[in-house]
């Protein structure tokens, strides 16, 4: 059954250095709070996982939390690139940051054979494209009954995932509704997960889209109120496109970002 | 034809002009997704939108800002999980049309959006990486890409083959098994490329209006090949170049 | 895009001898007004599947219409055993029935493998059981990436699948609820699909767990009010469990059995 | 202990309250599915409910009928696609305790519901098969069988291995990688097996009140070993007794 914490005891309970951990989010219902409080607590050596790592894992990578991205698209949606994700891989600045990159295809069947306690899972992928070259995660498989060559690609478990969804009930049932993405994979295939909630209700009235994740497959439950912002929760805020915008010139320049990191985490310059 | 245009405006309309025939669209955001609304606005009011943010069916009021933009959800007819779109919806190539941007494009219309320069563990510059296109392009019945033509983008060859075109040419697609047809259509601010049929090289078929063939030769980074029966794109219409405007004015 | 045809039409233009059919529900939803069309309709010949041939099966299998049945549990729920399907398969009456045989993992992810476009499946399962022995569609593979030895089975492509949902709306946009079953994969894996519908709609209201088929997804919808009795449609009317337990005394008896037959084709004894 | 009770009742009630310490119950239809109500309704009220029809946390007011039965989907906390509960919910292992009946069971705890006879192509009696029970039986944490003891039922081996038990003693589970302990315990209307430490062979443990040894031995189709320290059952008490005929009252 999930345990109901504050977001700070659940980062710091279940988030270690050196963790694999996955923020999942699909533009929508982005856990930036849990991201942030992840900095703010300098978890360090993390190897990040997310299809579309956005301005929050440009926040974690800038902060020097993580040593690894596994990734399929990294970018700020509807803005440009992501500037400290850039410098770290081409400048290793403020550490190197090793990648494991996929296509989006790819990274959703890890996380399905991850949540099936499968190994590996099987897809019609990367055929043609330099990216199996750059990655030992990526392999021919033969069908044992036509035999096809297909592609394989191994299982993501994280130590911990993370996203956030509108609801959770006092027993720890939590319930998103939307773009749901691959949050559910995502959790499921987690060793440890946090769910950040805008609100915890008495009861989750049946939603049209609403998916359910029962309280004993999640490990805790954290109220956070405006956990997605600047992203979205349909039903709850809109997306703040100003501070995506606003974001480019923050992550362009590294002097910019230290002051926001320094305002981030209560450091005076 | 009196409504002046710009170069991107003539692009999104011959893009969007190009979904003419097509039933369903996978649609990757930024210029596709522009010209695939306009689309549905003007000709082809049935055109079925799919975005791999698991919306089927999408009919979006404006134009959406993100993938994942919740107007997407709000009018799509179902929302599945990311696993879904790609397993059930894209792999088995239920999707008549893929619809692409680039970073960086070759003369065999294969896609790079991972790095530029030769070396990927000390890249010029990191680009965003692949996100859903290897697998857009590989099973779309066939796929059209959209981009602003410079010798930057169009290159000989990519640094990078993020998403696979026709290779190295004809018959390339085919000897991977690849189901879909490849890229069939490139659409630019200068004109349209399509590949030649003996050889899949892209092969400059049509130019916008008022565009000299000379622009087109140098924004092309391989020595371009043109078509013996060049043809002009026609103008935008007024109610093309309204719905567009409209279009951006609302997703202001 | 869907057609809106009759359930006569529908049949009659999509289902042909020599078919591989499979007409899918899990208890709830059972597209038993279909079932007995195609018997109506003397289809012969057709190799059916089901993960749960019920009453609907029997009726088929005793009217001599399957010539192979691929399944991984026959019975009449709540009842006991498919009277019909025994006497084919133990006396091959009225003709033999061929069965293919696995557990429901094995045949919900062979439907799986179908939608998505895969040749094969990947699950941990059968493993010491005596199944495997008795088909060559249950294979061992061997992760590429761990060595571990898994379990491979093909994929499910039926001709057509046959399934019944609450509503669809005039476009053929199909709307089910409550216990949705692997109805969505059966569908999409197949060449062709009809689907029968409790009534056609001008608006399809989204509904808490409601799973939707997008119109170009089906071939054909027919609206057929009642279409799943005696099974059950949440929302529309109750299972009628009296049936279920008077299909038994006809099923048992070769001749009680025809008689029904008779009744349903328009046949004078 | 004033209250008469049956024999079916005496082994419902076992079956019941060996759902104690099981946290989720992946439950087979028939005896095991009213075991699972009576014990939520007495003893376990937090006892989480799946059933292979994609109903996760069912908490249905009657005896459902089948495992597809509308009152599971709408007292569940999710209702789920049967593909994903097989494959994100059983096969991980997420499941405490599989809840399983058996046609025959052997000596080993292996399970037959598929034919009885020698001959698979030409049964004796062709049963309905095997449903979600090989990996409900190889994935839960254990596996608990509830059957009415008699020697047709209780075979030195199964006539088909549907789904695994101990194969053919202790360490076969380990040797094929089944990660779950399986089978730990056996409910019947005469008493309660359980597999001996040292050979995974079935051995009564619990003989139910009034009930002969004698009388086990002979509908026992193998030489039935005894637990040195046999004991005997508590009979049902009047709460169980009542909720139980409540439940199947509301079902009738």
């Amino acid at each position: 059954m999930a345990e109901l914490l504050s977001l700070e005891e659940a980062v710091a309970r279940l988030v270690h250095d050196g963790d694999t951990v996955a923020l999942e989010g699909f533009t929508h219902l982005i856990p930036v709070a849990a991201g942030q409080e992840i900095i703010r607590q300098r978890k360090r050596d993390l190897t990040l996982v997310r299809m579309t790592p956005d301005i929050v894992y440009d926040q974690l990578i800038g902060a020097g939390c993580a040593r690894k991205l596994i990734f399929s698209w990294g970018g700020n949606p509807g803005v440009g690139s992501l500037h400290r994700f850039r410098d770290a891989v081409q400048h290793d600045w403020p550490v190197p940051l090793e990648i494991e990159e996929h296509s989006h295809a790819g990274m959703a069947n890890r996380y399905v054979a991850g949540a099936s306690g499968l190994p590996f899972a099987v897809l019609r992928g990367y055929t043609g494209t330099d990216l199996p070259a750059q990655t030992d995660t990526i392999k021919p498989i033969t069908c044992p009954f036509t035999g096809e060559q297909l592609t394989a690609v191994p299982a993501l478990n994280p130590d911990v995932t993370i996203v956030h969804a509108q609801r959770a009930d006092r027993a720890g049932n939590v319930q998103m509704w939307g773009i749901t993405g691959v949050q559910k994979e995502a959790v499921l295939a987690a060793k440890r997960s946090i769910v950040t909630v805008e609100e915890v209700v008495d009861e989750l009235e049946p939603r049209p889209g609403a998916v359910v994740l029962p309280s004993w497959a999640v490990t805790a439950v954290a109220e956070v109120p405006g956990g997605a912002k600047p992203s979205y929760a349909a039903g709850y805020y809109e997306r703040d496109n100003a501070a995506y915008q606003a974001w480019d010139a923050v992550g362009r320049d590294r002097e910019e970002f230290t002051k926001w990191l320094n305002e981030l985490t209560g450091v005076k310059a | 034809m009196s409504t002046e245009y710009t170069a991107d405006e003539m692009m999104s309309v011959a893009a969007a002009r190009a979904l003419a025939g097509g039933k369903s669209c996978f649609v990757g955001i930024g210029l596709p997704s522009k010209a695939a609304n306009l689309a549905r606005r003007t000709h082809a009011p049935d055109l079925n939108l799919i975005y791999e943010s698991g919306c089927l069916g999408a009919k979006p009021a404006r134009l959406p800002l993100s993938i994942g933009d919740g107007e997407l959800a709000d009018t799509a007819d179902a929302v599945v999980s990311v696993p879904e779109v790609f397993n059930y919806w894209l792999q088995p190539g239920r999707i008549d049309v893929g619809f692409l941007g680039a970073a960086q494009l070759d003369k065999f219309g294969n896609i790079n959006t991972t790095v530029i320069g030769s070396d990927y563990h000390d890249p010029k510059v990191r680009l965003p990486g692949a996100g859903g296109a290897p697998e857009i392009a590989a099973s779309c019945g066939e796929v059209f890409i959209v981009l602003r033509q410079n010798p930057r983008a169009f290159v000989e060859k990519v640094d990078f083959v993020t998403s696979f075109g026709h290779g190295t040419g004809k018959g390339d697609r085919e000897r991977l098994g690849l189901p879909g047809r490849g890229p069939t259509l490139v659409v630019t601010d200068l004109g349209l490329l399509r590949p030649d049929p003996d050889t899949a090289e892209l092969t400059l078929t049509e130019l916008h209006p008022g565009v000299e063939l000379d622009r087109v030769v140098a924004a092309t980074g391989w020595k371009l090949k043109v078509a013996e029966d060049l043809k002009t794109t026609p103008a935008p219409t007024d109610e093309e170049l309204q719905v567009l405007r409209d279009l951006e004015k609302a997703s202001a």
